[in-house]
């Protein structure tokens, strides 16, 4: 599917002008970035200006927060609830540990590099990333949405055998149910 | 030879056929008892009018059988019902034990029922009622010992109804020389002037069959232990023998009644609509903390059946034609109900809510028909519970000063919908478990029967007046003024009017407009996923873990209205309930405990009764 | 395999009412939960393992990462616990300074502990209020550190830098403003009568059984019973300085909230004296090169009172540049898994988050 | 025929109303939410933002047939019931079916959308989803208790069950109801707390305890269709409110442009200030645990329920 | 400093009863050092006679050279308010331990992840056995020949232009051309 800007139908301009704006986030706090989540949302900083919401279930969410380093644990979950979520969805890197491990780039439980796992749109780095930077990222998001760039998701889908095979690298025992798709 | 004897003779050798049968061909016993009501049926409604009536003397005591348009509208009960359950019983029974017995119990309990309703003098009345009675003991002990208990409640209350019965027409027999129903109704049988204990022998009579609170101890196990078959019509026709009854004996009360008198009346109609109301509320709230999906319907049915009563007690037009609609509505949805309960139960071999779940998919079309039942019986438009439940409320409120005994029925119609979403979800919806892979959808014989039900109660809802119509001529001749009634609009006496036509095209257009919507845009982005495949915070469940919520469904609410559930139900139920079990045990320990001790009680009493009726009831 | 009879339902570790990425299984019948088991290890990082292969100062860097609601605690109890080690002097100054900052740690804590605590009954202003108001805190925080919520202000021998030039002002500014909204607080929370009829007789922890479960903190002082660190074992200066330890009898979640409630008032008690009583001088006894530094062989166990509890740190160094085993106790470590367990079944469905937040329930402090 | 095109086009007027009013009416309270929650908050329209992202999901899951279904039913329900309430009293321009179906269907016709939430919430095998039914359910049965006390009270005090009637009473007396009968007035008033299912009544979606309750499994259009039908559903409770208890709106003698015009906007006023009650006692108040909710509505609103029949009974 | 008189009657108490050694660290601190299968006893006996009712504590360190894992048990009395540290040390080849949380009974979470992390088996220990790490099939972590960054190395994606043990300030002065100061050389790392 051709994603410039140009070939986009009108349709598509309307679906990604209410996609931009309505971003519901799913309420996973895999990490310690999870703590600015609450004040990103309330009063001072208050990403619901931007349509910004939480989102209990991953049926309901567009958006994942990878909210800092994964450990192989949680990783398997995050599998089972992106894959749960429905597309058009986005995956936000929170935090330097996602992006190359960070601090913890020599401990035996967390993954260094999330989009070797899950597609990623945006990284925020920083730890922990500042409110203003989790906003800005969610703008930075915004941006790819509205350009039809964020297509992750489908890429996702796509590309699943790569993905898979990454997965099941550090997923040792793969008890994953075969519905997932 | 009369029609009316033909029809019984019929239904006397189909019984006697199928049971001798039954050695030979022990299949085609189901077929010969389809067909002999079906015949039945079919000569009922082409070769009967109503009006008929048919005079003997049996010994030197006159006799009348006959169709009044008022027990018309239960012919179409029990005929409709009797046919279809019949037909379903096919399925049903297939495979199971001494089928002959069934079937020509089954028969029985049929040719009971259509002779009280051809019964136009109390002795017939009386011996076909008994006939019904004791066949259909025989069928709730149907499946051996464990039921015997049961049985016996069931027949402890039926005899304590039948002597009561006894009693009074005995009585009126004494008092006013007839045993003609429609004369002893002009003699004033009814009028409360004097022996005033008649009518109320009688209702009490009555109100055992119609399961009413406090003589209801004998139904929620009487109807959950016999075969679903036959507890379809046992339910859905054969509790309406006591509605009719308890109609009759209330209409003549308030045509006959003099002015002097009529507090009586009112104090009678006041104590039944309270007694049905408070049946109402007790059976819901007893029905929706029941994980066997038979007794949650058993008590539901003690709860319509309140409605009905209520409906009765008004006295008012609107309310006694709801009641009678309802009756017939009941009959059509309860008969359907325990109809899909008993095809659960034919397929997977549990009825209990807390072992089974996720059959929508394995059984649609039972889903259908319970789907469709249980609309029309939380009285939720557009369906004939809803015409029922609408007239029932506008009886209360515009005919009746009982503002309060709405609140009652309200809130027990409110307390419905829980019971009825958890006999939905409990038997169809919830998780899809490994133990229910094997299940299929029921045999094609018990589809139709329930299919047809489904289809009657969206034809009673579009076009109520089909029903209407006969409950109206039966209540003119009841004696009510002149009934409005049009084919799809309900009326109340205010004017204010519910026009199930716009209701309905208003459903469907924006159903269509709906689902179409919905199922072709993003049609290839849809996907229907199994059960398993939910939002567990992530986390994967094991085989073994049970994710659905089946246990104490309605916990809070239980909570909630826990003062209802302790003091009055543990002293009402508790101390009568087990008073009476006493009781049971006690005549356990005289008589041998089987029906046919119990059949030569009666007919000893009877023989007392006429012996020295008139030093017993003499003036 | 045959099915159980009663339901699973996962709280967690995807769950909008959980306290972090933790999971709770409960099984229920009806809306009580029969039975409750905790599972932890989705924050897993190994800290402990990766301690070992930090130097003593580079340590910090991970230890404030312990509990994110709540770091300084962590830095402060693993310096004192080094500091015995080394035998190493702090300076009176820098101890005052400790306890201001342990205070505003506790009370940004708390305000996030009034944001969930009010969240999972289900009332969504108080904590939009709190955790806006406790950005106040977090900049003071800033200024002092440079960092929101990661601090690594607190080293072997003192604080990393002084007072900035008007801290203590805006401070007691901040704490004036504070005050003055834990009233608007508490009208709208603690005199709500729904928020009591909750409360009440909810998550009782037995206080005949509250020590020997390891009950630390606020919840064993919601018991009745009078345990705080500050006051069994002085550290810094808190024996210098004048607070109550609140207690309140019953053990359930309301007695827990008012201890709470009343502990943010001391903190405030607390640093207005701290700030008042600071003495000047050195807040730093320098280690010379902090990278090439070792410390004496031996074990020392420290403790601090957090806002949750007992904070422990075992200390292990075999005299080397890197510390040989560090191991850490948290409050929840108990409260999460032993506590919560024994105090769920009986509950209903509606109060598990409502207890775990209560109990202050941090995953992170599990599992490290 | 020209009365059926104007019926048509009257309905179609409707619903579209009805939705617009529901959605922005929703978008409000989440901005002064937001506004006493000393936030900015979102903009207005971000309802509609919200249903149109979710109507443009890319990918949409149902557990089966009754999963699909249960928007639909939802939308069933809200339509239906709009259509037998009158927008506007006597207004030639919205009579719909309101002459069609009085209080007791409507009361029933309301739960049918509820079914089919239940029923969908049911087939997708949460238990989250079962709990919340089942909570709700139950809540209803709480507060249905007032809710009829009162219209009873209604209907017997005026002889009528009729929603126009009562408005039409209320128009040619010019007392409101609400103060013809105070106490069913409040009542129903506590009522439509739980109604409303703000705080403290919010425990069938409360999201601490059961993710988000029924709707746990539905996303993309599904969820989008059933955020519509509740905002015709929202739409459609404070009309029928404002229309049996603050006189209604319109002028049934004229049914011009302006004054059709003037009679939306007295609704629109009303429906608004009606709306805020339970916004407002929402806002600071936690959550009832369920059994607690259906014991303060069988509390005080239904002894003020059985006051207000009385009062019906005895003083009229 | 106090006289830690209560410090002496505790070790008194405690190494008098069992024959064992012990001493006290500071005030408020008393350790005494038993063998591993008098250390039940020893907790018993100080719960029940002494008033040591509440266990802050209980952590494993693995002194790898000497092959031994010690253990380190401590408890607490509330109103003397002294810590009292019962060390033991077991064989590192056979690393069993008896189960004290029939004693206090968050014991049992202490034990299920020494189990996990150190292997040590505590016979009688109720509880899954995967309490943090999930389908773990290395040694276990926390012994000291378990290299994690080798581990990691090999098991997780490693992003380039990621290496250990970097100065920072030297990479970041390559990147921006400014020089490192003085004064901030000594801080280097070697």
């Amino acid at each position: 599917m051709e994603n410039d800007k140009n070939s986009q139908k009108i349709v598509d301009y309307i679906g990604n002008f209410a996609r931009k704006h309505s971003l519901f986030v799913l309420a996973y706090g895999t990490g310690c970035g999870a703590i600015e989540i609450p004040a990103t949302m309330t009063s001072r900083y208050d990403a619901e200006r931007f349509g910004i919401r939480g989102a209990a279930t991953p049926r309901q969410a567009d958006v994942l927060l990878i909210t800092g380093y994964l450990s192989t644990k949680t990783l398997k979950r995050v599998i089972r609830v992106y894959e749960q979520m429905q597309e058009p969805k986005y995956v936000i890197g929170f935090g330097s540990c996602t992006v190359n491990g960070g601090m913890y780039y020599d401990s035996y439980n967390t993954i260094n590099g999330l989009d070797q796992y899950i597609p990623v749109d945006v990284y925020i780095n920083g730890c922990m990333p500042r409110p203003e930077a989790v906003i800005s990222g969610f703008v930075k998001l915004q941006e790819l949405i509205m350009a039809g760039k964020a297509n992750n998701g489908e890429k996702y889908r796509e590309n699943l055998e790569h993905y898979r095979s990454n997965q099941k690298k550090i997923i040792k025992n793969w008890k994953m149910p075969d519905y997932n798709w | 030879m009369n029609i009316f004897f033909l029809l019984i003779t019929i239904l006397f050798s189909g019984a006697l056929l199928v049971f001798l049968i039954n050695k030979v061909a022990p299949k085609i016993g189901g077929i010969i008892a389809f067909a002999t009501i079906a015949l039945v049926s079919f000569l009922f409604f082409t070769q009967v009018d109503t009006g008929d009536t048919y005079q003997f003397t049996l010994g030197e005591i006159p006799m009348q059988f006959g169709v009044t348009p008022y027990t018309y509208i239960f012919a179409i009960i029990v005929l409709g019902l009797g046919t279809l359950a019949s037909l379903y019983s096919i399925g049903y029974m297939q495979g199971k034990k001494r089928l002959g017995y069934y079937y020509a119990n089954f028969i029985l309990t049929v040719t009971g029922m259509i002779g009280i309703i051809f019964s136009q003098d109390f002795i017939s009345f009386f011996i076909f009622w008994e006939i019904m009675t004791w066949s259909s003991y025989l069928l709730v002990i149907y499946t051996g010992h464990k039921s015997q208990n049961i049985g016996m409640k069931y027949m402890i209350f039926s005899a304590i109804g039948a002597y009561a019965m006894l009693t009074a027409i005995v009585s009126i027999k004494a008092n006013y020389g007839t045993y003609n129903i429609a004369d002893a109704i002009q003699n004033g049988a009814f009028n409360f002037s004097e022996h005033m204990y008649i009518p109320i022998m009688l209702l009490i009579g009555f109100t055992v069959k119609a399961a009413l609170m406090p003589l209801h101890v004998w139904a929620p196990n009487a109807y959950s232990k016999s075969p679903m078959a036959f507890t379809s019509i046992f339910s859905g026709a054969m509790s309406k023998m006591g509605i009719l009854g308890i109609g009759l004996v209330l209409a003549s009360a308030y045509s006959y009644t003099d002015h002097e008198n009529v507090n009586y009346v009112v104090a009678l109609r006041y104590t039944l609509g309270w007694l049905g109301g408070i049946t109402a509320v007790m059976a819901t709230i007893y029905a929706l903390i029941q994980t066997d999906a038979k007794k949650l319907l058993a008590y539901s049915s003690i709860a319509q059946l309140g409605y009905i009563i209520v409906g009765l007690s008004t006295g008012s037009e609107l309310g006694v034609m709801a009641a009678l609609f309802l009756a017939i509505v009941h009959g059509i949805f309860k008969g359907a109900l325990f109809m899909v309960v008993g095809a659960v139960e034919k397929q997977v071999g549990t009825t209990d809510m807390t072992k089974i779940s996720g059959l929508i998919r394995k059984m649609p079309f039972t889903f259908f028909v319970a789907l469709v039942s249980i609309i029309a019986l939380a009285g939720i438009p557009p369906l004939g519970g809803f015409v029922g439940k609408w007239m029932l409320y506008e009886a209360l409120i515009t005919e009746s000063n009982n503002y309060f005994l709405v609140i009652v029925i309200f809130f027990s119609s409110t307390a419905a919908f829980l019971y009825s979403y958890r006999f939905l979800f409990g038997l169809f919806l919830g998780q899809e478990e490994k133990d229910t892979e094997h299940v299929k959808e029921a045999p094609i014989t018990m589809i139709i029967p329930m299919m047809i039900l489904a289809i009657l109660l969206m034809v009673t809802g579009a076009f109520p007046g089909i029903l209407f119509e006969p409950i109206a001529h039966g209540m003119h001749y009841l004696g009510f003024s002149d009934v409005n009634w049009d084919m799809s609009i309900l009326v109340n006496v205010w004017g204010e009017e519910s026009n199930m036509t716009y209701i309905n095209l208003s459903i469907g257009i924006v159903f269509v407009a709906i689902f179409a919507f919905l199922t072709i845009k993003g049609y290839k982005g849809t996907k229907n996923v199994g059960t398993k495949d939910i939002s567990t915070g992530g986390e994967i469940p094991t085989e073994n873990e049970n994710l659905t919520y089946q246990m104490d469904f309605f916990k809070p609410f239980e909570r909630a209205a826990a003062p209802l559930y302790k003091r009055s139900m543990n002293k009402i139920w508790n101390d009568l309930g087990n008073a009476l079990e006493a009781l049971t045990d006690f005549i356990r320990k005289i008589y041998s405990g089987n029906g046919q001790t119990y059949a030569l009680f009666v007919v000893i009493f009877l023989v007392i009764l006429l012996l020295f009726k008139d030093t017993l009831f003499a003036n | 395999m045959v099915r159980e009879k009663e339901t699973t339902l996962y709280i967690g570790p995807q769950h909008p009412g959980i306290t972090g990425n933790m999971m709770v299984k409960l099984k229920v019948q009806g809306d009580t939960v029969v039975s409750a088991a905790t599972h932890v290890g989705y924050l897993h990082r190994a800290f402990e393992k990766l301690i070992e292969r930090r130097n003593w100062i580079q340590a910090f860097t991970l230890l404030c990462r312990f509990c994110v609601p709540e770091p300084d605690p962590m830095e402060l109890t693993y310096a004192r616990a080094v500091e015995e080690l080394d035998n190493r002097e702090v300076p009176e100054r820098a101890k005052y300074i400790r306890v201001i900052v342990m205070e505003l740690a506790r009370m940004q804590s708390f305000m996030l502990w009034y944001a969930g605590q009010s969240g999972s009954a289900g009332l969504y202003l108080t904590p939009q209020w709190s955790v806006g108001d406790r950005n106040y805190i977090l900049d003071l925080f800033e200024d002092l550190t440079g960092g929101r919520i990661y601090h690594m202000y607190i080293w072997p021998g003192g604080v990393r830098r002084d007072l900035p030039e008007g801290w203590t002002d805006k401070t007691l500014r901040t704490m004036d403003y504070i005050e003055k909204r834990l009233d608007e607080y508490n009208k709208i929370l603690f005199d709500n009568t729904i928020f009591q009829k909750r409360a009440q007789g909810v998550g009782i922890v037995p206080k005949d059984k509250a020590i020997e479960w390891g009950v630390v903190g606020p919840v064993l002082r919601g018991t009745g019973i009078k345990s705080d660190v500050r006051i069994d074992e002085p550290y810094e200066v808190y024996d210098k300085i004048d607070f109550d330890v609140p207690t309140q009898e019953g053990g359930d979640i309301w007695a827990r909230a008012l201890v709470r409630k009343e502990e943010v008032r001391q903190s405030i008690r607390i640093i207005r004296q701290a700030i008042a009583d600071m003495p000047g001088g050195a807040y730093y006894n320098k280690v010379s090169n902090p990278m090439k530094w070792t410390v004496p062989a031996g074990q020392a166990w420290a403790k601090t009172e957090s806002v949750r509890g007992e904070i422990g740190f075992h200390v292990t160094s075999d005299g080397g540049n890197k510390p040989y085993r560090v191991h850490v106790k948290g409050a929840a470590y108990t409260h999460g898994v032993t506590v919560l367990e024994k105090i769920l079944p009986g509950q209903n469905i509606a109060d598990v988050s409502f207890i775990l937040n209560s109990l202050g329930v941090c995953p992170p402090e599990i599992e490290r | 025929m020209e009365d059926l095109g104007l019926k048509i086009f009257g309905a179609i007027l409707t619903t579209i109303m009805a939705f617009t009013v529901g959605m922005t009416y929703g978008g409000i309270v989440r901005k002064l939410t937001a506004r006493v929650q000393n936030r900015y908050g979102p903009p207005v329209y971000q309802n509609f933002l919200d249903l149109l992202k979710l109507q443009s999901k890319k990918t949409n899951i149902a557990h089966g047939f009754m999963g699909h279904m249960a928007p639909v039913w939802i939308i069933i329900a809200a339509v239906t019931v709009l259509m037998f309430i009158p927008i506007l009293n006597g207004n030639l321009w919205f009579p719909n079916l309101s002459f069609h179906g009085d209080l007791i269907f409507l009361l029933y016709m309301m739960v049918f959308g509820s079914l089919g939430m239940a029923l969908g919430a049911g087939q997708t095998g949460n238990p989250n989803s079962a709990i919340g039914v089942t909570r709700g359910l139950s809540q209803m049965v709480g507060y249905e208790i007032p809710f009829v006390l009162a219209l009873v009270a209604l209907m017997i005090q005026f002889q009528t069950t009729s929603v126009q009637d009562l408005t039409q009473v209320q128009h040619e007396t010019g007392v409101w109801n609400a103060f013809a009968n105070p106490f069913a007035f409040l009542a129903a008033l506590l009522a439509s707390l739980g109604m409303f299912r703000y705080s403290p009544f919010d425990i069938v979606g409360a999201p601490a305890e059961l993710a988000s309750g029924p709707v746990s499994e539905f996303g993309g259009k599904y969820l989008g269709t059933m955020m519509s039908g509740g905002a015709v559903f929202a739409f459609i409770k404070l009309t029928l409110y404002v229309h049996l208890f603050f006189g209604g709106a319109g002028n049934p003698d004229d049914s011009g442009i302006l004054a059709t015009l003037a009679g939306i906007g007295i609704l629109l006023v009303k429906t608004f200030l009606l709306y805020m009650i339970p916004v407002f006692y929402g806002w600071i108040n936690p959550r009832y645990r369920t059994e607690q909710a259906i014991r303060y509505f069988w509390g005080w609103p239904t002894a003020l329920g059985i006051v207000g029949v009385l009062w019906a009974v005895f003083f009229n | 400093m106090t006289d830690l008189v209560k410090e002496n009657i505790l070790l008194n108490a405690v190494t008098s009863a069992f024959k064992i050694e012990g001493k006290v660290i500071r005030d408020r601190r008393v350790e005494v050092h038993a063998d591993k299968n008098t250390v039940s006893s020893i907790l018993l006996f100080a719960k029940k006679q002494l008033g040591y009712i509440h266990m802050n504590h209980m952590t494993c360190i693995d002194w790898i050279e000497q092959g031994e894992f010690e253990l380190v048990y401590t408890i607490y009395h509330p109103v003397d308010k002294l810590t009292l540290f019962v060390k033991t040390r077991i064989d590192r080849e056979i690393p069993v331990m008896e189960n004290i949380d029939t004693i206090w009974d968050h014991a049992n979470t202490y034990e299920r992840e020494m189990r996990e992390m150190f292997g040590i088996e505590f016979p009688g220990l109720v509880g899954e056995h995967d309490f943090i790490l999930e389908d773990w099939d290395q040694i276990p972590p926390m012994r000291k020949e378990f290299d994690t960054h080798k581990y990691a190395a090999e098991t997780f994606y490693t992003r380039p232009g990621r290496e250990d043990a970097k100065d920072v300030r030297e990479e970041l002065s390559k990147r921006s051309g400014t020089v490192v100061p003085d004064f901030a050389k000594k801080y280097s790392r070697e």
